[in-house]
């Protein structure tokens, strides 16, 4: 197939179903209508479910349910209505059920506006609800890459049992650029079988099954805590990833992740024709973190600048990779408010102490 | 009899004044826009206005004033 | 080389599918495209517009913040973008609706009548097509067959028997400058 | 002469951002005289949702407090517990009343909190592009339901207000509709007597007003109140529900 | 002799971890006899709420979920949604159903979606130490209502099941007693017609389970049948509240 | 007054009677419900207010509304209550409201179980809700300083506008200990005057209220987030408070906070037995966290371990202080699992390399 | 005529068995505590028992088993 | 000095409340005190008990993993924490319900015929006092008078009646041993 124009929520959307998504639960909210709207139109032409529910708290738990039959489920929302899924999500953690769920992230607190913004990062990262569990995290910077990696977020979701979040802004989520479906190759990943699913066309084959997070004896509890954070070591040894952009020879690392990063390769194409060494590294998985290249570049730079578009949430991870080796500075916007390549190439320079 | 005044700041161009009076003197103007790029409402023949407040009960925009 | 175009103008102008058709027409020529949307509750306020971005490199930042064209439909749009776009870039300027002139010297100015225009092409709801022919004939960055290749993708199949009508408009577009 | 009409003095001078023709706007209207009527003044908090009159804060001219989606009845709530001598109300759309928000309105009508209700049913979700709400017809064509309200998949039309009816702490609800003067002027007698009934502490009050949204029926402001007459009235009747 | 009555298949051998009589323990027999008698084995899920028959999954002997506070008629919608043939019940208390989960209640049941649920209404939240319910009555004490539940300050009991039946997808509502044997043969006959109500796919079907809480009423088992008899029918009348 | 022997829960409750609440709106939940409960018996001795809400959900809104008319209003839960508590926190930190939040945390994630737990450290200290907004979160190690903690609680909420979370566990929430409320001395703080608030008493002295956290334009959305920004730093100036125990002549750091700071004192009573000079550094705010004093006590330690009732979330707050001076170990249970003091010690020996 | 077998693992001692029983042939043990600390139910006179299965529908724990 | 003791029985034998009345009589004392609960839904399993320490310093974990004394009033409880009581402890057995007896040999050992001695001072449901009046005999950790001042406070003025019952519960305890 050729190449089509697509929004970045479009995408998300066809993707979803190319990877054999057959349930989305969804409610809406800008900027990531396009994903239930286009859902409500696919989704019977291919004998798949589309379904508005009658809240987000509805959606998550509705795709709770999808998923605990086996079957891959999605649900889209962005930052308020993402909040409201807290709950939900750290049940289908608990549960071990797989999931994907996507956030175009709004500018807030509160209702803020719809503008772009990353300021959803730490709860992405961090806290999907109550029980600290971590999660699957991934940022997509492009529209082709939003495709690729919500196909691959239902093959990590499926391998590990795990939720995966795609986390994009309103940029990603209404920009069209060229998707080229075919170019997408996802590394297939051992899929266990869905024995503890809740499939009534296999009942008698395997345990009943028990959908459940709820532990009357916290020794029970706590093991199935630690082999979440097992599991969730192997997923970092695995599916960590990254790119790098004019690494080679810089002096000045810019770390920065979705659409900021683009905004940054504006910035680092001017920082060179100045004479600046700049380059960047592009966490493409939020969670787990790139801790590696990030610590492995802070060895040979002069200076770590983290761009975000919010108040600086990232840069903690960046400290964390850092480790003190070097100072990690930081320029962000916040509000929906967009940074401009020079403003960042200001940045650069000042973390760097060129002039 | 009645007089209205717009006030074309506020005025959309929704057309709902312009359909509900009853004595159907008010237009859209065929000429003008306003900053936000309506064509304000108008009235073509004040004398026939009776007041009866018909035009602004239906504007959503409060941009008429009625008098009597 | 990255040629950032900022289509603007009120709601309902045709600005967001003008920069469509031109960003699909560069995806058709094998360019890296890209086209983002202002979106949000200030299009109920009456504006909107869209960064079009069309490269021979991969795209950077998708939003133009420094045009070097800008095509503007109505006078708001000119007032908040003039002074964005780059030294000596291009300007084009929807005459019939906006009354007043552009203010920056540097830049290469086209001023199209293009609702006249397009009522002459058969319909006023094509001016956006006599904008952007105005911009073709100044760059050349894409055919017009290209953009009239993308007619159907941007705006759908039952609206093709419109295709001789935007054609024509875009062409008047072409020679208006 | 004199000035038998003008702008309320209940709304503020700001320009509302609603598109031509929206009956939002003649709802605030509304809302606004009954309260310059009744002389509450500073006596009002008003709690606008998240929908288009997500920016009625900037429009009443009176404290006012935005609330997150379905939430405003226990905004609502939290502010008539903490000032009791306020009155207050929510305005809220179909999306923000009868989806999100379902519990909350249940439960702040079963308590019987003296707050006064304004729920526009549009059909739809408008400020999000035209999805489906809780009260689309079976048929009616959405972002969300391209091939029209099918009840298999999406449900029946919600009747919120009857069902609010049947909780004990409802002191008065009624339906109208903006789609003509007399029905104008009618909504605006329900409006007032909504908020006498919380003048008087009987109780939970709401008044739902049927309304239109061309911008997302695909219609212009005459279309969509002709379309309203001819297929929503028959489905929600006009009237008083309750009444206490 | 033969057996003429013995623990159902449809259940675990796992003790149950209610309080001595409690009526959960009933009403979890009836459903299982109910699921047995119609042979439906392999073919069910079910979901158990929060509440104190969180853990439900324990006990009934086919695939289980178990759901949020709340929202269990979410989770059965997703897998009803998934599996059109499974014969899918929620198990929800007066907290979970009447509380929390009011908006997926009402919209599960709005949606018509063929799923059973069954509905323990006992007046109080057993789980968490007997607080008010929504249908707690008015005067009852709790340990949030210490001074007796005043219609005023905590609203009305909620007649959540009257309100289910003003949506059109409600085709089955029916409100039974757990209170001597007559009455649990009626709740049994109402429970497995609802699971009947599901097969034949008429939509949502409801049975709402008058129930004692001994525990937190501070009443023995038997007293609390008794309170449940002159208390809480005349509130909640016993009887068919819907049937299309 | 006498001391009197209550439960964290129940002086917690008198605490913020005593601080000036008047409005509380809760939700029943374990381990917690005392709080709801004593309120219900003791506001209306008071002439205050207490509601029981359909939800976490609306409890959350309720604060806001009578929070936003001036009023000192709170609510509290546990874990999974506070998930759903998230958008309507973020609100109310967009919209500067004050408020009190109470979270008696158990263990999950999902339904989990209600045994003690740290779990939610990450959900309090980085993202109450979408939006970024960093809040003040209080980690009470006593019942005595449950008490004192909620009083400061308010008056931090009303000084700077922002909601205060106080996160316990569930030995905090149910265990009693003497309370002496006469021997509270909290700070006054200058509270500004709530010309904010829609209140209709001062209508007309002041500008309309608008309590709101929406904004149309980013430019304005970014101004009220930097603004935040700028109060944040005022706050992690004048707030931060920790407590050192046997650190003047330590080898040996632990960090830990609220209960499980409790064992570890056992622990290192019994590492000085052992000769092994273990002390300690308590975070009392968890955030803004004591960096600077870890960051002191790091130069001149040999090692640094950091014990909490989780999978290891405070230990990135330890690792930023430490900022690559020494490695941070890590010790914990999960899942309701109570550490031991011998645990402990041992954590502490092998992090130390003591023998 | 009837037999009722008490499974005391599960009997809670809850006395809804001894009530609802219309012979009056169940009572809960005065001497004896199961496991949970319960005294569980006991037939006192077998000979009576119709095996009305009266008990067993009231029983919570799924304790009882009747044969007739 | 810091003294753990750990209590435990069936629920509704009065464990949590024994624990409760020995923590505010040594609170009144000028003691640092505190009580701690298993709670949740284990309790409807029907086992409870409860964490009290006495202390002249400052109380550490209010959690007591390994008792000095351990109150024993049923078999799963003895079954469950005989092995946690730190060397050379107390057990304190209530033999009217509990038929073994202790595994170790190390402890030392009561066993008290507490519902006996219960129903002698007058009701059955003073178990718990006979147990607490064992265990303050042997300690002597604090006084009768400071756990009959704390009756009150621990049960509410309205059962002040059953005051001197209990004190002769106690009393009868403490004698047993
Ligand atoms: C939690 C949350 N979910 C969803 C949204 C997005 N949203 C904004 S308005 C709206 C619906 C509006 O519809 P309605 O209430 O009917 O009001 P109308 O715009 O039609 O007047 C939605 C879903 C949001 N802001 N927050
Ligand atoms: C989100 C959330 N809120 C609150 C709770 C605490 N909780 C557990 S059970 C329950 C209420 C139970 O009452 P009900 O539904 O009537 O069931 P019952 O125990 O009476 O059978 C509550 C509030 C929870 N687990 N999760
Ligand atoms: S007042 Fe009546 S007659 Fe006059 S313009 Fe308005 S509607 Fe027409
Ligand atoms: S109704 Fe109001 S807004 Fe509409 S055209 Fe008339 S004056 Fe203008
Ligand atoms: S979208 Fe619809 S409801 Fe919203 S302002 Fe426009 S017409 Fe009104
Ligand atoms: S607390 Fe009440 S509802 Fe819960 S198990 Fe006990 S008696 Fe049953
Ligand atoms: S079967 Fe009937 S008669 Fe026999 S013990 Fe049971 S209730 Fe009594
Ligand atoms: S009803 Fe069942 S649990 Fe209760 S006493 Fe009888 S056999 Fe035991
Ligand atoms: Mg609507
Ligand atoms: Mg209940």
């Amino acid at each position: 197939m050729a190449k089509i124009l697509m929004k970045g929520t479009e995408a998300i959307a066809e993707a979803a179903i190319r990877a054999g998504c057959r349930f989305f639960f969804g409610y809406p909210i800008t900027p990531q209508n396009q994903i239930p709207e286009y859902m409500s139109r696919r989704m019977p032409q291919v004998g798949g479910t589309f379904l508005q529910a009658e809240s987000e708290l509805a959606a998550i738990n509705m795709v709770y349910g999808a998923g605990g039959c086996g079957k891959r489920a999605m649900t889209s929302s962005s930052s308020p209505g993402i909040s409201l899924k807290q709950e939900g999500i750290s049940y289908i953690a608990g549960a071990r059920v797989p999931a994907v769920i996507v956030n175009i992230v709004r500018a807030g607190p509160g209702l803020g506006t719809i503008q772009p913004s990353q300021q959803d990062y730490m709860q992405a990262t961090r806290s999907t609800g109550h029980g600290g569990c971590r999660t699957v995290v991934l940022g997509p910077a492009s529209v082709q890459e939003a495709a690729e990696l919500t196909m691959e977020a239902f093959e990590i979701a499926d391998a590990y049992r795990i939720p995966v979040i795609i986390i994009g802004d309103g940029m990603i989520g209404q920009m069209m650029e060229p998707v080229d479906f075919d170019a997408i190759k996802i590394r297939k990943r051992e899929i266990p079988n869905k024995d503890w699913a809740a499939d009534i066309s296999t009942w008698g084959k395997r345990p009943r099954a028990v959908i459940n997070s709820l532990y009357i004896d916290p020794k029970v509890c706590e093991a199935s805590n630690l082999s979440w954070d097992e599991m969730f070591k192997t997923v970092s040894r695995k599916e960590v990833r990254h790119e790098e952009y004019m690494t080679d020879d810089m002096d000045h690392l810019i770390v920065a992740f979705g659409t900021t990063s683009r905004i940054c390769r504006n910035a680092i194409a001017a920082a060179r024709e100045q004479g600046i060494r700049a380059g960047m590294i592009r966490p493409i998985t939020l969670s787990p973190f790139p801790f590696e290249a990030i610590k492995l570049a802070a060895d040979r730079v002069k200076s770590v600048l983290c761009v975000e578009m919010n108040s600086g949430q990232m840069v903690e991870d960046v400290r964390l990779a850092v480790n003190g080796k070097l100072d990690v500075k930081f320029f962000g916007r916040t509000g929906g408010m967009i940074p401009s390549p020079a403003e960042i190439l200001q940045a650069v320079k000042d973390a760097g102490g060129c002039r | 009899m009645g007089r209205v005044t717009v006030n074309e700041e506020y005025c959309k161009g929704c057309g709902l004044c312009v359909y509900f009076c009853p004595k159907n003197i008010l237009q859209l103007s065929k000429t003008r826009l306003n900053a936000k790029g309506y064509p304000p409402a108008e009235v073509i023949d004040m004398e026939q206005c009776t007041g009866c407040v018909f035009c602004a009960r239906m504007c959503p925009d409060s941009a008429l004033t009625v008098e009597k | 080389m990255e040629n950032r175009i900022l289509f603007a103008g009120f709601g309902g102008q045709g600005v967001l599918s003008m920069g469509m058709l031109l960003a699909y027409a560069g995806m058709l020529e094998g360019k890296n495209v890209s086209w983002l949307p202002s979106y949000g509750p200030e299009m109920r306020g009456g504006t909107a517009n869209c960064s079009v971005i069309i490269s021979d490199t991969t795209v950077g930042s998708p939003l133009v913040m420094e045009p070097m064209a800008l095509i503007a439909m109505n006078g708001p749009s000119l007032d908040k973008f003039e002074q964005t776009v780059v030294d000596g870039g291009l300007l084009i300027i929807n005459s019939n609706i906006v009354d007043r002139k552009a203010q920056r010297e540097d830049l290469r100015v086209h001023y199209v009548p293009a609702n006249e225009l397009a009522l002459k092409a058969g319909n006023i709801k094509a001016a956006n097509m006599v904008m952007l022919g105005a911009y073709l004939k100044n760059t050349r960055l894409v055919s017009i067959e290209s953009v009239m290749g993308s007619f159907i993708n941007v705006f759908g199949k039952d609206k093709e028997r419109f295709i001789p009508m935007n054609r024509e408009a875009l062409k008047l577009g072409m020679e208006s400058v | 002469m004199a000035i038998v009409y003008k702008k309320s003095t209940m709304l503020t001078d700001k320009p509302m951002l609603y598109c031509p023709g929206c009956p939002h706007g003649i709802a605030h209207r509304l809302i606004a005289e009954s309260l310059e009527e009744l002389e509450l003044g500073g006596r009002v908090i008003g709690i606008s949702p998240v929908g288009c009159s997500a920016f009625a804060f900037e429009y009443f001219a009176c404290d006012m407090f935005s609330a997150a989606h379905g939430r405003a009845l226990a905004v609502a709530t939290g502010i008539k517990r903490a000032q009791p001598d306020a009155v207050v109300f929510t305005y809220q759309g179909d999306g923000d009343l009868a989806a999100i928000g379902t519990a909350e309105t249940i439960h702040t009508a079963n308590r019987g909190e003296s707050i006064t209700t304004i729920f526009i049913n549009n059909a739809i979700y408008g400020m999000t592009g035209g999805q489906m709400a809780p009260t689309t017809l079976l048929g009616q064509k959405t972002t969300t339901t391209p091939y029209g309200r099918d009840a298999k998949r999406d449900g029946y039309p919600l009747h919120i207000s009857e069902l609010l009816a049947g909780c004990e702490g409802a002191a008065y609800i009624e339906r109208v509709a903006i789609c003509d003067v007399a029905n104008v002027i009618k909504a605006k007698k329900a409006i007032k007597k909504a908020f006498e009934v919380q003048l008087a502490g009987k109780g939970f009050s709401l008044v739902e007003v049927l309304s239109t949204c061309g911008t997302n029926w695909g219609m212009n402001p005459l279309e969509a109140m002709q379309w309203l007459k001819d297929n929503m009235i028959p489905v929600y009747p006009l009237g008083v529900i309750k009444e206490v």
